[in-house]
């Protein structure tokens, strides 16, 4: 657990709605203490990107709107600012899906992540070969257009490129997609060094719930648009539903994908 | 040398010239789609507006005076002064920065992330009511842009080559204003492909025509961007608006000059600068030629528009994107 | 709840495919058609049939064809005017050439003209797409209005290139030529948009339809799972070029009676066309409607406000009718960016809702 | 079947069959890019695939190799026996292969029952002019194939989706509904690019579900690039791997868990 | 009250010539209720109507204004003039096209409402090449002669003419068509550098007469041999090319002087208030041609008042009026015009007019065009036989029996 209390960004009751009619986030709360690791977990459809989004305020653009409630950064309201105002503010986002620059090259596209910084060009190419040395792949593949690269390639892409910009906050939204076991571990280590030697507070949208809550200090899980749980993270590693529903235990441990179907059925029928 | 194959020589020189003076009101489109995805329909009326903002400043006109004199009953429509050429162009770019940041912060920063046509429909709309303000602001008459920029063709020119060729053969023909607006497309299209290239703002600009929303998520500000290459496309368009309003006076018809810039940007690329400018002299050689060998003498003469654009289609056939356009990604 | 879709079950697949699966919009559609057909040919005058409804009919007739190629098929398309005048020149040389023909079976040749112009111009679009196919349709617009001008025969080598639609009758009442009555002209227009709207209908929501859509959104998907871009591309130049090609014959010989190439079918129409289906709603019949009925009613609407009932200048009236037409282009579209189709949409899922905000 | 290669019978009692796609000595380069060299193996009737290997090791060009969307330099495809000559990908669709995609690549401005009616086209047959008719044969084509596809709606459960443009659906649905148009297409091949991308483990478990019971019912054949060695080692009945463009490892789940250089490029230290 | 609707076109290419015609022709109505209380004592009421040069629109105002009682309609454009020619020949409407228009409507026994005096596009290819015959002693055996010419019905109409002429005096005839707009024509004027015709003859209108102007200049083409047509030479034509345009001739049929009714309008309408425009055109060549056209029509309706011994004429009487027409010296001196037209009187045969036109020069530095010859006639020899193959043809196309109403 960080041992700060004090509370970095503040999400309140937000009402998010698509297209004028579709309501998709209603009412959902969160903190994000400073200096810590908060995963937000959820089902497909759960909100969790929509939140992102209500926070770095991306919405705008996909004709979302936050209809209620507010999102307070260090005690500031921060709804009405732009998000590159926010980024500006030392909060970036990883959005889902990648949307790497697919015409510049992948270290074009690493460099437009120093796009907000001033610090000279010394400490961007610095930056620049840290990120190399994360990811070694996108090292070899720095002359390549970004488009032609591969889905885990772009994936790696887009978390280097928001790590240039030295943020202090970073919203990561599915950072684990379509990486390869070996990667996802090491994804989370960056993120878990960066949390303890550089001070960075970590929103995380997964749905990689046990690697997530294995590093996060603490979660909140999302269901409808709304939180239906929360809670230092290794207690909800514990919680039975948690366990059943979202790391695909039982009690004797990890089931097969084989062995599940019968069983699935059944829980459906419950739920 | 026969004088039939000199005139052809005449010719490619002067479809050159031609070209780049189309080549300048394709580099507007290039700026802003580039740095946006925005195939800008405007263009042209830009042109015009800017051209007649030009010519209303240095006469001291009164803006929207026929408006104000049939709302008010007055009847007003001068200052009285005359602003000279410097500071009048000045102050057009002044009022093109601040048209720039009125259509960013009215239209287009309402249209982030939205599909190519939808924002190419938005320009559509500014296009009419751009051209409407600029009917209400500077009237619907022809003016004349009098900055002194040379004309007719360059006599020394004529002079140097006239023994090139028999009693038939009077010497090549070169305008001097193209040989201006050549010179001014030259710096223009040099200063551009540095900003694109070596600048963070180049990069930054790119990144936002390939991506608004990770754009944004990066922190890079479209409102600025954008307004940066509106300011930077309106001045090209002043540029082009003065070249081509010295030959044919400030008038409606220059907002159709976007027609000629068509064909070159399909050729050159949308998104390449330095492209414009060689689209631009590949069209202008291509449709004079093909006029003056087989248009004109064949097919009773005026092919040069149709010509433009098939030959531009035939390029495209070979190279979808254009000759230095970016490749088109297509990847699953 | 004034509208709802709550109680409306289907029984059937097909029931559940109509084009209408709600009971109130389907009667809505049926008391437009009865008043369309019934009601207005009686009291449509002159300056009604000429000034809007005809327009209307025939560039609805436009817009659909080029929203099946645009909207449906995602290939963007200037050549609209010059389609439009293949359909008005072939109407024209099957008019002179074949006088004791009747004129329907001629506009409905004049479309399938088109249809094979059509696919022929369409053929780069296997290589070409995008804005760029868009500007390359240019090279037809420009070409085939260049090719009508130059080319006598196909205006029978009038002095001055002018082709005149003479007089031909439907049933014994005149529809062409210059004794045609207000009611006849609407109402042969009408029919064909009828058709044509029912036609573009099936089209749009079968497999063909479908092989359209998965082309203009995602091309390289569609052609792994099995949508051969060729065919598919070309049908829809084809068909679109058809109902095109029926509004350029009707545009010239039901509505002007004589046009000019240039100047009735130049780059302007094929602008206006692509105006009509971006602000009505790409990809959606009833945004083609919306569109044309926009584009042909708004200028009209304006003028008769601003000059006849305000008494402004005329030349004042024009400019301001520029500023408010291109003013209200852009707010619908930051309103809504998927036309009048869709702005119709969003607010029938609201009255859905109604009184509940969402 | 062909190629004289045995049937087996896995361990849950499936019937394996003879050898249906053979990719023999496949190599595909971008410019200097090797993305698959040389690589060989097949894929029997019957049986559950998988394609594993490290981020750009070339699962997915193999895939669009496969489909006919990348032609490669070298090397053969031979499918069902027979050498394939090179195809259109609609014409690869057209024999019976129908695919996922890595990035979603569904038709955006369609609802997901007109997404999911595209994987019937292949089957659809009638002409321009029927449909333009619309009553009588289109409709009752139309009708026919909607029935499968409904099917396909209550084995994938989106009934609620149905009338819902994709465009609006999660990330997780999305997956789904590109599953369902794949097999709406009833394919002999069924190609999966991570499937399971942005699940989580009950959503996971559904569609594995999903993919275990299209095999079993319809006999259907799968390809599966997976990264969750989890998902991969219980649905996969034999494993590629391959890394850098070569393939480093073939066999069995319990063989390829075992490989010293599969472990060395791609899964890591122990892996659960 | 009569009714006079004015299709102007003030937005759009061609609104800087749409804008001096109807500023003339709608201040020459304003002039006559200002100072005579209308025509016959019935006010004139002038609805103005914007086309943009439009064919649409123009229908759409002729759709509109119609129904008001319109006298007479004057549209400004040859693409309109064929809409409405079957329009107001079915609604019995005389359509009055001056100088413009289809000129085989000058048969009246074919085009019974259709008027296009005092001259047509053929008198005025004929007018011309007879200017030239003059200049070169009654020959142009050997001469060549170049048509520059916007790419439209309008543009094209005087080839048949021209060409007939060609054969006929024995010049070359070139054509050299130039696109709508006409922004780029170098290749044409590239094409006269090369081949230097001894004259070019022009008909063009908009944006391309500016820049042909401007390209002849820079090509050095002697402007004393470039005559553009009566489209082809109002000031706007020639003032953006500045001194370079000096000597550039064209024809006309109003040539411009002091016309005395000039003063009355400045006085009885300018300074009342009731101007059309911003009152900068009054006097130019167009404003002078609109109003010419006005003081026609208004002559007609006065012979209609006559004829008809009513005030409140209908179309049709007008239509009596106009083809009873006759101007004379005496009347135009009296109505404060002398000179602006030929003398010519209107029959049912003869829509057309006597076709006289002249020839008039720019001077650039005093910025006035000046009249170089009296009104010349055109060669009916050549003309009248064209014009009854014409309208016979139409005759026979949409199944017209010649003849008077
Ligand atoms: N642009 C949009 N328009 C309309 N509805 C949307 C839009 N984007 C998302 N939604 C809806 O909002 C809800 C939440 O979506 P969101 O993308 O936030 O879920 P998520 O938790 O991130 O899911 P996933 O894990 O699949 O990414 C979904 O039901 C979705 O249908
Ligand atoms: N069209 C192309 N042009 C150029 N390079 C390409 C192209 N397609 C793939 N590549 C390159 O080939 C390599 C293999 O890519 P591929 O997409 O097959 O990887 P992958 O195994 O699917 O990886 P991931 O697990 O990250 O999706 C990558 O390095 C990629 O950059
Ligand atoms: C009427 C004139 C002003 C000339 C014009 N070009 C026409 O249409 O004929
Ligand atoms: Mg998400
Ligand atoms: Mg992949």
């Amino acid at each position: 657990m960080p041992d700060s209390k004090e509370t970095l960004l503040e999400v309140n009751n937000i009402e998010v709605i698509y297209n004028h009619v579709i309501l998709v986030l209603k009412g959902v709360s969160l903190n994000v203490p400073k200096g810590g690791i908060t995963a937000l977990l959820g089902g497909n459809g759960a909100g969790k990107t929509t939140t992102l989004k209500a926070i770095s305020n991306l919405l705008h653009s996909e004709r979302g709107e936050v209809t209620k409630g507010s999102v307070i950064y260090r005690g500031e309201p921060v709804h009405h600012l732009s998000p590159e105002a926010l980024v500006k503010k030392g909060v970036v986002q990883v959005m889902e899906g990648r949307h790497c620059f697919e015409h510049l090259t992948i270290e074009e596209n690493l460099l437009t992540g120093a796009y907000t910084r001033r610090d000279g060009g010394a400490a961007v190419a610095a930056d620049l070969e840290m990120v190399y040395t994360y990811f070694p792949r996108l090292k070899e593949r720095r002359k390549s257009q970004a488009g032609y690269t591969s889905g885990g390639e772009q994936q790696m892409c887009a978390i280097g490129r928001a790590l240039m910009s030295r943020p202090e906050t970073i919203l990561l939204d599915e950072p684990s997609m379509g990486l390869a076991p070996q990667l996802v571990e090491e994804i989370f280590t960056i993120v878990k060094n960066l949390n303890e030697n550089e001070g960075v507070s970590f929103l995380l949208a997964e749905q990689n719930t046990n690697v997530a809550l294995r590093f996060a200090h603490q979660g909140y899980i999302l269901e409808s648009g709304r939180v239906v749980m929360e809670g230092p993270a290794a207690e909800l590693r514990e919680n039975p539903d948690v366990k059943e529903f979202y790391l695909g235990m039982s009690d004797e441990g990890r089931k097969s994908f084989r062995d599940v179907r019968s069983y699935r059925r059944r829980k459906r029928w419950l739920a | 040398m026969s004088a039939d194959f000199l005139y052809g020589i005449e010719v490619v020189l002067n479809g050159l010239m031609a070209g780049v003076l189309y080549a300048l009101v394709a580099l507007g489109f290039v700026l802003i789609f580039k740095a946006s995805g925005i195939f800008n329909f405007a263009q042209g009326v830009m042109a015009l507006f800017a051209a007649l903002t030009l010519v209303g400043i240095m006469e001291g006109q009164v803006p929207f005076a026929h408006l104000i004199n049939a709302v008010f009953g007055t009847n007003i429509h001068h200052f009285g002064w005359q602003v000279p050429a410097i500071l009048a162009i000045f102050l057009t770019v002044l009022v093109m920065i601040a048209f720039a940041w009125a259509v960013q912060h009215f239209v287009f920063r309402h249209l982030v992330g939205q599909e190519p046509i939808i924002l190419f429909m938005a320009t559509i709309g500014l296009a009419y009511f751009l051209e409407g303000v600029g009917d209400l602001m500077w009237g619907s008459s022809i003016r004349t842009l009098a900055l002194g920029l040379p004309q007719g063709g360059s006599l020394w020119v004529e002079e140097m080559t006239n023994g090139l060729g028999g009693d038939d053969f009077y010497g090549f023909f070169i305008d001097k204003l193209d040989m201006v607006a050549t010179l001014v497309a030259l710096v223009l299209v040099a200063g551009l492909v540095a900003f694109a290239q070596y600048t963070k703002q180049g990069r930054a600009m790119r990144a936002v025509a390939d991506d608004h929303q990770a754009a944004l998520s990066v922190g890079i500000s479209l409102s600025y961007i954008w307004v940066l290459v509106w300011s930077l496309a309106g001045i090209v368009a002043l540029v082009a608006g003065v070249m081509w309003g010295a030959k044919s006076g400030v008038q409606f018809s220059l907002s159709l000059i976007a027609l000629k810039a068509l064909p070159v940007l399909m050729l050159g690329g949308f998104t390449s600068i330095p492209g414009a400018i060689v689209g631009g002299m590949i069209i202008g050689v291509g449709e004079k030629l093909f006029e003056y060998t087989i248009g004109a003498p064949y097919l009773g003469g005026a092919t040069e528009n149709w010509f433009a654009y098939m030959l531009a289609l035939v390029f495209l056939v070979f190279r979808p994107q254009g000759l230095f356009g970016e490749r088109i990604i297509e990847r699953v | 709840m004034l509208y709802r879709e709550a109680g409306d079950f289907k029984t059937s697949y097909q029931a559940d495919s109509q084009t209408f699966p709600i009971a109130f919009d389907r009667w809505r559609y049926w008391a437009v058609l009865v008043i369309a057909f019934c009601v207005v040919p009686f009291f449509v005058n002159a300056y009604w049939a000429n000034a809007i409804l005809v327009p209307f009919l025939i560039y609805a007739i436009a817009a659909i064809g080029l929203n099946i190629l645009t909207g449906y098929c995602g290939q963007v398309s200037l050549g609209t005017g010059g389609f439009m005048a293949v359909g008005a020149y072939a109407c024209y040389k099957l008019m002179t050439s074949f006088p004791d023909v009747s004129i329907v079976i001629h506009i409905i040749l004049a479309g399938g003209i088109t249809a094979a112009v059509g696919a022929a111009f369409g053929l780069p679009s296997l290589r070409i797409k995008g804005f760029y196919l868009a500007v390359a349709t240019l090279a037809a617009q420009f070409f085939l209005v260049w090719m009508f001008n130059k080319v006598s025969w196909f205006y029978n080598y009038s002095a001055s290139g002018q082709i005149n639609a003479p007089e031909r009758f439907v049933a014994g009442i005149a529809v062409t030529g210059p004794n045609t009555a207000p009611w006849a002209q609407y109402m042969i227009c009408l029919v064909f948009l009828t058709i044509c709207a029912l036609i573009a209908r099936n089209l749009t929501r079968g497999t063909i339809g479908r092989s359209w859509m998965a082309i203009r959104d995602m091309d390289i998907a569609a052609e792994i799972i099995g949508v051969n871009p060729l065919k598919a591309k070309l049908t829809a130049f084809a068909v679109s070029s058809f109902f095109i090609g029926i509004s350029g014959a009707l545009f010239f010989a039901v509505y002007l009676g004589a046009v000019e190439v240039g100047e009735a079918f130049g780059i302007q129409k094929s602008f206006l066309v692509l105006f009509m289906i971006i602000i009505g709603g790409l990809g959606s019949l009833f945004g083609s409607f919306a569109g044309a009925a926009f584009l042909v009613l708004l200028p009209v609407a304006l003028k008769v406000i601003g000059v006849d009932l305000l008494g402004w200048p005329t030349d004042l009236v024009a400019h301001l009718q520029l500023v408010i037409v291109g003013g209200l282009i852009m707010f619908f579209l930051i309103k809504e960016p998927h036309g009048l189709a869709q702005l119709w949409r969003v607010a029938k899922e609201k009255l859905r809702l109604w009184p509940f905000p969402y | 079947m062909m190629d004289g290669v045995a049937p087996y019978v896995t361990a849950d009692g499936r019937q394996i069959g003879g050898v249906l796609m053979d990719m023999r000595g496949i190599t595909l380069r971008f410019g200097g890019v090797e993305a698959i060299k040389n690589i060989s193996f097949d894929i029997r009737e019957g049986e559950i695939r998988a394609i594993i290997g490290p981020n750009g090791a070339g699962k997915s060009s193999m895939l669009n190799v496969i489909s006919g969307f990348y032609h490669p330099q070298d090397g053969e495809v031979w499918f069902r026996g027979e050498k394939r000559k090179p195809m259109k990908p609609y014409q690869v669709a057209r024999l019976g292969i129908a695919r996922t995609f890595q990035n979603i690549a569904l038709f955006e401005g369609m609802s997901v029952l007109d997404n999911i009616m595209t994987g019937r086209l292949t089957h659809m047959k009638t002409g321009l002019l029927a449909q333009a008719i619309w009553k009588g044969r289109a409709e009752a084509e139309e009708v026919a194939n909607r029935e499968i596809v409904e099917k396909v709606i209550d084995f994938l459960e989106i009934q609620a989706i149905r009338k819902t443009p994709v465009g609006r659906l999660p990330y997780g649905l999305k997956k789904r509904v590109e599953l369902a148009r794949a097999l709406a297409a009833e394919p002999k091949l069924l190609l999966l690019d991570e499937p399971m991308a942005g699940m989580n483990v009950e959503e996971k478990e559904d569609m594995s579900r999903f993919i275990l019971d299209v095999n079993d019912e319809f006999g259907t054949t799968i390809a599966l690039i997976e990264h969750d060695m989890g998902v991969v080692m219980d649905l996969s009945d034999r494993v590629v791997v391959m890394d850098y463009g070569r393939k480093i490892g073939d066999g069995t789940p319990d063989e390829v868990r075992n490989n010293q250089e599969v472990i060395d490029a791609y899964l890591g230290v122990a892996h659960e | 009250d009569l009714v006079i609707p004015d299709l102007s076109y003030r937005t759009g290419p061609y609104a800087a010539g749409g804008v001096p015609f109807s500023d003339g022709y709608q201040d020459y109505f304003a002039l006559l209720n200002a100072r005579d209380g209308g025509i016959g004592g019935e006010p004139v009421r002038v609805i103005e109507c914007e086309t943009a040069y439009n064919t649409e629109r123009g229908v759409e105002c002729y759709e509109a204004t119609k129904g008001e009682g319109a006298l007479i309609y004057q549209p400004l454009s040859t693409g309109i003039t064929y809409q409405l020619i079957p329009r107001t020949t079915a609604d019995n409407i005389p359509l009055h096209t001056m100088g413009y228009g289809r000129t085989s409507a000058a048969n009246g026994e074919v085009f019974n409402w259709v008027f296009n005096y005092p001259a047509n596009y053929w008198d005025a290819a004929s007018v011309a090449v007879n200017y030239l015959l003059d200049e070169n002693g009654g020959s142009l055996d050997g001469k060549t002669i170049a048509l520059v010419y916007h790419n439209s019905a309008y543009g094209k109409e005087p080839i048949r003419t021209l060409e007939d002429l060609s054969a006929l005096h024995g010049f070359t005839l070139t054509q050299l068509a130039v696109d709508h707009p006409g922004q780029e024509q170098k290749s044409q004027w590239l094409q006269i550098r090369r081949e230097r015709p001894d004259y070019v003859l022009m008909w063009g209108w908009g944006v391309m007469n500016q820049v042909a102007v401007q390209e002849a200049a820079n090509i050095g083409f002697p402007m004393e041999n470039f005559i553009g047509n009566w489209w082809a030479g109002a000031e706007h034509d020639v003032t953006p090319a500045g001194m370079a345009a000096n000597g550039y001739k064209s024809l006309n049929m109003n040539p411009i002087t002091d016309y005395p009714v000039l003063s009355e309008i400045q006085s009885l309408v300018h300074e009342a208030g009731n101007a059309a425009g911003d009152g900068s055109n009054l006097g130019s060549v167009l404003y002078v041609r609109g109003m010419y056209a006005a003081m026609l029509a208004a002559e007609a309706i006065a012979n209609a008042q006559d004829i008809h011994g009513v005030a409140d004429v209908t179309p049709a009487m007008v239509r009596d009026g106009m083809e009873a027409l006759e101007i004379t010296n005496a009347r135009m001196t009296e109505l404060g015009m002398e000179g602006i037209g030929p003398e010519f009187a209107v029959t049912c045969q003869n829509h057309g007019g006597t076709g006289q036109g002249l020839v008039q020069q720019w001077n650039a530095s005093a910025g006035v065009w000046e009249p170089l010859t009296g009104f010349i006639s055109p060669d009916a020899s050549v003309i009248a036989p064209l014009i009854a193959e014409d309208s016979a043809a139409f005759a026979a196309e949409s199944g017209i029996t010649p003849g008077c109403l």
